[in-house]
């Protein structure tokens, strides 16, 4: 399951879409949004993509992650909009028959994404918003 | 014609996600950057930053692109 | 959370029991009952423990990680008796304000807890059933 | 009195979960085991491989028990 919403991420779901009899292991990463960064207090998050190419991107970050480990599935589901303190912005599911492949792939589809995938977000604060920049690789 | 689209703060900066361009034939992503500096001069500080994707695919400003492409240029990305 | 049940683990209680406004990642292990074990068929397994070890050893492995990393929380739930394929044996939810604090205690946890907690299990077969046993260390 | 527990393979060899031993002063883990052998002679071949605890503590054959403890002998674990 390879997805961008503009609602709650079904988080059970995206569990499910990757269980498999022959697994023996499901790591989850969940992104959520915190009350505060840089010490400053949060109000909200919103979340913005390039909706075609993030999707591509995502689906490139589950190739390679089937590729280099033994998976028996990847799922990753960003969302976008408005979010609150505490709401999920993405959700990975990794499972397969051993621990430690679920576990390097979980970190490696994060790591990834917030390097490749084109999706940025704007931190509102009591006094002003701004969106927030990552590093150019 | 060329289609441009603008993501994040280089939407705000722009002040529009996007906009059409006349192009009649090849020209590079530089010069296109250049002419909208041209009416957006405050793009200069984000050219050591910026990034550049064609028809959806990373590319870079010294790429080449053809009248009905889709340049789409951001800042480099913060999602998860 | 730390505990040790006789049925489903409840994987979404364990999950809201770490979640945290000031927590950024929540990193999730969750080990499931595969249907194949040492290239073998498996029709079902059977967990024992040492509940009040089982208990305390759990607790110890939640103390040293919440020492050893920056962590908002750390639950861990097994589940003994009878278990069919694809159902949960072992849960661990762990909270941080960044993600590599989490996925490290989280791997932490499941790599200790194969290791300390004096639990066993039965691998079943059609034809028959074995305790596995894990190494000395 | 001095309380032994089983888990695992290792209840399956003595037929019970716990049993009750006579001891009227300090001796130590590998005597209670020693003498336990004599009644199940299969008990040696988990010598090598056999995980103590005394009273919930990971423990030792060398360590010594007293009237009232909670002995417990396993193998090596495999949950997760």
């Amino acid at each position: 399951m390879i997805d961008i919403v503009d609602s709650s991420i079904a988080r059970k779901k995206v569990v499910e879409s990757v269980a498999q009899a022959s697994a023996g292991a499901i790591v989850t990463f969940d992104g959520t949004i915190r009350n505060q960064s840089r010490n400053k207090p949060v109000t909200h998050l919103y979340y913005e993509a390039h909706p075609e190419m993030a999707l591509k991107e995502l689906k490139t970050i589950c190739d390679q992650a089937m590729h280099r480990w033994p998976l028996n599935d990847i799922s990753i589901v960003h969302r976008v909009g408005r979010m609150e303190i505490g709401e999920s912005s993405v959700f990975i599911a990794v499972s397969s028959a051993h621990r430690v492949d679920a576990f390097a792939a979980c970190q490696f589809a994060i790591d990834t994404l917030k390097t490749t995938v084109p999706i940025w977000k704007k931190e509102h604060y009591e006094d002003g918003e701004v969106w927030i920049e990552g590093y150019k690789q | 014609m060329l289609k441009l689209r603008f993501f994040a703060s280089l939407k705000d900066l722009i002040g529009e996600s996007e906009i059409e361009v006349k192009l009649e034939g090849e020209t590079s992503v530089r010069e296109v950057f250049n002419q909208l500096k041209t009416r957006f001069p405050k793009l200069e500080t984000y050219e050591p930053i910026l990034l550049v994707a064609i028809n959806h695919e990373y590319s870079s400003l010294d790429a080449s692109v053809f009248p009905g492409d889709e340049l789409s240029f951001f800042p480099p990305v913060s999602g998860g």
